[in-house]
């Protein structure tokens, strides 16, 4: 049996001037269950905590209710109250008499009775209320970065600089992601391999941080503080650690069609190859798809040329297991294909580009040097059409989409960056930039825009292309233009399209890995759109730059640090101590139907087969529900899908809320 | 060539089944229209001016008879408006009125040339009659 | 348990999230806003905890109302509770019409943590429904009752 | 393998020849083409009004005759597929086509709800017979002959119901071409208007367009065009003279190569 003692706060005149408390405290005394009761002028003092500290000692109280302000405001006051002289803090539950009582309703005696029913309540609940413990766990004190673009960097940097190691782990032969690709930035226009490449000299050196690149991670177990990661480290068929990045190996390879990806398959490089000049780590991978020892068995040249001895052919893909605390998804974007908007002939003529490549035919390391030439004859284009939102803002209601939803945000900014660059190397060019909006919401972001059609006479054209036609050399243009009116036909020497962004492929397989909640777009869910923009719901993952979804490189800075902050706040506790009401099954009454592990926002609720001992002595497995404590965060959902009641949530059981339903029906 | 008859706006979204509102106003069905200069309100203004109720300067347009129905504008439309079931409808709600048919069994005659496939008079008695 | 008309008062059960409603009731009363004394709250972590069989016991014990509050949808603090809780409460608000009980004695409304007079009105609201309805005797077990 | 083929008025009377030699091609190929005993004309046009019932009356019966017989329905005229696939396509997804045109034939003792396949005669070729296949049959490959595929609009478009191909960048007819022994020649205006039906009223426009995808086809190396459709073959062979660009139906080609056209 319960002994219960009900202190009733008078909170000044706040209460006591509409509630009668010494009749809500007189009313108590009539519960059964109840064994003490009082009132006080300000119970969160001093002297009331005092007064409900000795309360409990005198009258061996095993439960508590606190007739006060609203438990937001209190509750933890009071909990640490009653633990500090032996209570379980999970034994006091606290009755909303000020905020849902005494300050929302006028007449003393209406006041009054409401506030015996709140109490009644919540001595109902305290009489089924169970002592709880909040679980404790240790905290692996290193952090798993998975992409080394700009956004993975940065949170390396910020979690290394605080004192913890970190792995980035890179799909790429290099560090360094899109940014390094990128020419210039805006709305600056500074070099953006001038800024990048330091980071990534940075990050390569820094004595915190290990990089796994040409690497994947595979398998994903555990949970916050404790996970345990697989990671696959692609066979490059260079030792790393001999490799001194000379290149001579790449000067010898005979194999010279490979597609080169870091120019957007512009040009071609060779089988045995280091990305770029400033790569990290700056060690040479060999494309067994091109590789002609690799495929056919005969050639070793590079293997001859290797100094360092670096080269093995017989290398195989190796897998290994890391222990992290917590893990930050920066996977990054990719553009889409934009192949099936054919109606710009993409796939038809070589002076279609996209954005991405027109951004390596600028670049002074690009596949032209730098120098402007279209890819069809060399030539320097004197007309240039953009396109802008191909592929972005389309409608999903039918299944026939080929674009995205959204709007993919950096492309007016790059699209206004590349005219702008284009008519400062070749001013006589003509450019066309075709929109749909214009949005360039940001810190000198329209100033930069406006900076293209009034200084740069870029001709803005609200309209849309409807065709392209690839046609004696030119590209025929057909547009329209709002607001004159009329279709256009422009004929074009290259156009340039703004394809949308999208969430690397690598995304999606990664969230489920991870059980972290995505959207229909394969953009990561946070765990708060406003207030926890930074997490996912699956507590000890966070987000990093455009896996979230799109953004531009100040933001994913920025991001990139906000994530590593959280990183450092779980890193830096040597236990998590959990919150002791999570959800908890029956295994008795557990079906295995798996309904509660669908409706699990957090992945808390794996299934195991365990072994039960039955009334008749014969053992039998059966598949139940097992909660992890440390990743549930108590919101219910299991508990009302389980279709055989085994769910239920401490703190807010059953019983105890029926409890409440009883004793505010009386 | 003012209707005498007023269709609503209700009644051509009904007939075309088009919801105008889904337009977000890019011009790609007017950027890709075959019959473009050949209109007095090109596709996005009918998208446009039906969402108005500008029904009755859309009606009294020889615009209308210059759709190819080549579906270049349903095609590309990013938002699924489908332009052209508004031209269609439009159309409709002049030639179902009587009297109104734009091309009479009488005129054909004169238009025929010995080689047109007979598929191209079926189709424009189809779009220009009741 | 024959009452006078005059003096019948509704009992009225609101389930709050703790994220969202509650903290709007919280705010309702910071702001001194006044609703019916008659709406007592009771505090759940999520409006997905809300078991039917909750609603189907305040009912069975006596109650004239019962209104579940949780958090806007898109903003659930546990992100798809409130998402649950629709298509729940969808489910069973159409089985208590099947019984007999009136759909307005039910209800589901969204309250943020800054809609202390949004709160305000639904309260009234619910009240003024529920007062119109008269008591509700559908559900009613007099075996549960103690008087 | 047998077919219920439904020909369209025209290919009855202007277009003989892309009837002519896509039933001999056929038959060279050992596909049967039945035609259908009773079938009336598809309308020319798929209304895109949603209240057009009578309209569609007559591709539900000979969709319904096809489904009677046990056959898929294979179409050779654009347009005829055009109205006919997207018919059946309502048949299958829309309740309310479905209940009215049920209700009209029902006293004729129809009752359909979209079971019938329909195939254009090139998805017959593609996907019942095969290209590889096709290539084996060849006797007389058109070698050196450069080859655009004129696909208009009616064959692709709208693509979420029709399905044939990629709407902006389809690859059936090129395929086909290859498979004869030609080379394909891609050219952006091919799936652009011809003109349609506005050459009854005023020529001026059809002739616009005819120039534009003649002129595009011609600068891109294509000697001949072929097109599956009656009217485009009117308009661009109406406006092809000195342009120095050949128009023909597919079939015509078709029948050529596998050796059974006539005269040849």
């Amino acid at each position: 049996m319960q002994k219960i003692g009900v202190f009733v706060c008078w909170c000044g005149s706040n209460i006591a001037a509409t509630v009668d408390v010494k009749a809500v405290a007189e009313a108590a005394r009539k519960v059964p269950g109840v064994v003490f009761s009082a009132d006080y002028q300000y119970m969160c003092s001093e002297a009331g905590q005092g007064l409900i500290k000795d309360a409990i000692k005198e009258h061996g109280l095993t439960g508590v209710v606190v007739c006060s302000c609203s438990p937001r405001m209190h509750e933890a006051t009071f909990r640490k109250a009653v633990q500090a002289v032996g209570l379980n803090p999970y034994m006091l539950e606290v009755a909303n008499i000020r905020e849902q009582c005494s300050w929302v309703h006028k007449d003393m005696a209406t006041a009054t009775e409401k506030a015996i029913a709140l109490m009644q309540a919540a001595v109902a609940k305290v009489t089924l209320n169970t002592p709880l413990t909040a679980g404790t766990t240790p905290v692996t004190k290193r952090a798993l970065v998975i992409g080394g673009g700009i956004a993975g960097m940065q949170t390396a940097l910020d979690i290394a600089d605080a004192g913890y190691e970190v792995d980035i782990v890179e799909a790429k032969p290099t560090i360094g992601g899109k940014m390094a690709q990128l020419d210039k930035t805006f709305p600056t226009l500074d070099c953006s391999s001038c800024i990048v490449t330091p980071k990534m000299v940075e990050v390569g050196q820094h004595e915190k941080i290990h990089i796994y690149s040409y690497s994947e991670v595979t398998q994903i177990k555990g949970f916050v503080g404790n996970f345990n990661v697989t990671i696959k480290r692609k066979a490059r068929y260079v030792d790393e650690a001999k490799c001194t990045g000379c290149g001579a190996c790449t000067e010898k390879c005979p194999s010279r069609k490979a597609p080169n990806e870091f120019n957007m398959g512009l040009n071609n490089r060779t089988a045995v190859y280091i990305p770029f000049a400033q790569a990290v780590p700056k060690v040479a991978t060999i494309d067994p798809e091109y590789c002609i020892k690799l495929t056919k068995g005969k050639c070793g040249a590079c293997a001859k040329i290797c100094e360092a001895g670096a080269i093995n052919y017989e290398a195989k893909d190796e897998y290994i297991e890391v222990e992290y605390g917590a893990i930050v998804a920066a996977t990054g974007f990719e553009m889409i294909d934009v192949s099936p908007y054919d109606e710009y002939a993409y796939t038809q003529s070589p002076d279609v580009v996209t954005s991405l490549e027109y951004e390596r035919l600028m670049n002074a390391a690009g596949p032209t040097g730098g120098h402007l030439l279209r890819p069809s004859d060399g030539k320097e284009p004197k007309t240039i059409v953009f396109i802008q939102c191909v592929g972005s803002r389309e409608s999903c209601s039918s299944g026939e989409m080929r674009g995205k939803p959204y709007c993919s945000k950096v492309c007016c900014m790059y699209t206004a960056k590349h005219a702008m660059l284009t008519k400062d190397h070749y001013p006589d060019t003509d450019i066309y930039v075709f929109y749909i909006d214009v949005r360039t919401p940001g810190k000198n972001f329209d100033e930069f825009y406006r900076r293209a059609v009034e200084q740069y006479g870029v001709h803005y054209i609200k309209g849309a292309v409807g065709k392209v036609t690839p046609e004696g050399g030119k590209l025929k243009v057909q547009a329209s233009d709002l607001i004159l009116n009329e279709q256009l036909h422009i004929d074009a020497d290259m156009v340039v399209l703004a394809g949308a962004i999208e969430p690397n492929k690598s995304a999606r397989p990664l969230a489920t890995m991870l059980t972290a909640s995505m959207d229909t777009n394969d953009f990561f869910t946070e765990a708060h759109p406003k207030l926890r923009p930074v997490e996912s719901p699956t507590a000890g993952v966070f987000l990093s730059g455009m896996c979230q979804g799109p953004k531009d490189i100040p933001e994913t800075v920025a991001q990139a640090g906000a994530a590593a902050s959280k990183v450092i706040g779980l890193l830096a506790k040597d236990h998590l101590v959990g919150n002791p009401c999570v959800a908890h099954s029956d295994e008795w009454m557990c079906n295995g139907c798996s309904q509660c592990e669908t409706v699990c926002p957090y992945g808390a609720i794996t299934y195991e087969e365990k072994e039960f001992r039955m009334p008749d002595r014969t053992t039998k497995v059966r598949r139940v529900a097992q909660v992890n404590p440390a990743v549930c965060q108590g919101c219910g959902a299991c508990t009302v899908t389980c279709p055989s009641g085994a769910m239920d949530l401490n703190g807010f059981s059953n019983a105890e809320i029926m409890a409440e339903v009883d004793a505010l029906c009386r | 060539m003012a209707s005498t008859y007023t269709v609503t706006k209700e009644q051509i979204l009904s007939i075309s089944g088009v919801d105008p509102q889904k337009c977000m106003r890019c011009g790609k069905c007017s950027a890709t229209c075959p019959s473009y200069d050949e209109m007095e309100y090109h596709p996005h203004q009918f998208v446009a001016m039906v969402e108005k109720g500008e029904i009755e300067k859309l009606m009294g347009s020889p615009s209308i008879y210059k759709c190819m129905s080549c579906m270049a504008c349903i095609q590309r439309c990013p938002r699924q408006v489908e332009p052209a079931k508004l031209v269609e409808a439009i159309r409709l709600g002049v030639i179902r009125q009587q009297e109104r048919n734009h091309l009479k069994p009488d005129d054909i005659p004169a238009l025929l040339d010995p080689e047109l496939p007979q598929q191209a008079i079926v189709s424009a008695m189809r779009k220009y009659t009741k | 348990m024959q009452m006078n008309d005059k003096e019948w008062k509704p009992k009225i059960i609101a389930f709050c999230c703790n994220w969202c409603s509650y903290s709007g009731a919280d705010l309702a009363g910071t702001n001194r806003l006044s609703y019916p004394a008659e709406v007592k709250i009771i505090r759940v972590p999520c409006s997905c905890r809300v078991n039917p069989m909750f609603i189907l016991r305040a009912f069975q014990q006596g109650a004239d109302g019962v209104i579940l509050c949780g958090c806007h949808p898109g903003d659930c603090h546990y992100s798809t509770g409130n998402y649950h809780t629709r298509r729940r409460m969808t489910l069973l608000f159409s089985m208590l019409n099947y019984l007999g009980v009136e759909s307005a004695r039910t209800r589901v409304e969204w309250v943020s943590a800054a809609e202390g007079a949004r709160f305000v009105s639904v309260m009234d609201s619910f009240v003024a429904d529920i007062t119109k309805l008269g008591p509700n005797r559908r559900l009613e077990d007099l075996r549960c009752k103690t008087n | 393998m047998k077919y219920s083929y439904f020909p369209g008025c025209t290919l009855k009377n202007k277009a003989q020849e892309l009837d002519r030699y896509g039933r001999d091609a056929a038959a060279a190929l050992g596909i049967e083409l039945e035609e259908l005993p009773q079938w009336q004309c598809c309308g020319g046009v798929y209304p895109l009004s949603h209240d057009e019932i009578a309209i569609k009356l007559s591709s539900v019966r000979a969709l319904a005759a096809a489904r009677d017989d046990g056959t898929a329905l294979v179409t050779l005229c654009s347009a005829c597929h055009n109205v006919i696939k997207q018919v059946n396509h309502d048949m299958q997804t829309d309740d309310y086509v479905i209940t009215r045109v049920n209700n009209y034939l029902a006293e004729d003792g129809i009752a359909y709800n979209g079971e019938t396949r329909v195939l254009h005669y090139l998805e017959l070729l593609r996907d019942e017979i095969g290209f590889d296949e096709i290539k084996q049959k060849v006797a007389m490959p058109l070698k050196g002959q450069k080859i655009g595929a004129y696909y208009g609009c009616l064959l692709l478009r709208p693509s979420g119901v029709m399905a044939m191909d990629d709407p902006e960048h389809p690859t059936i007819m090129e395929d086909l071409i290859a498979a004869l022994g030609a080379q394909p020649v891609v050219y952006a205006q091919r799936n652009e208007c011809c003109g349609g039906y506005l050459t009854l009223e005023d020529e001026s426009i059809p002739k616009k367009r005819a120039a534009a995808i003649l002129e595009n086809a011609r600068a891109q190396g294509a000697e001949t065009i072929i097109t599956a459709c009656p009217l485009c073959y009117y308009n661009l062979k109406k406006h092809a003279d000195g342009t120095g660009v050949e128009v023909k139906y597919f079939t015509e080609l078709l029948a050529r190569a596998l050796g059974v056209k006539e005269g040849e």
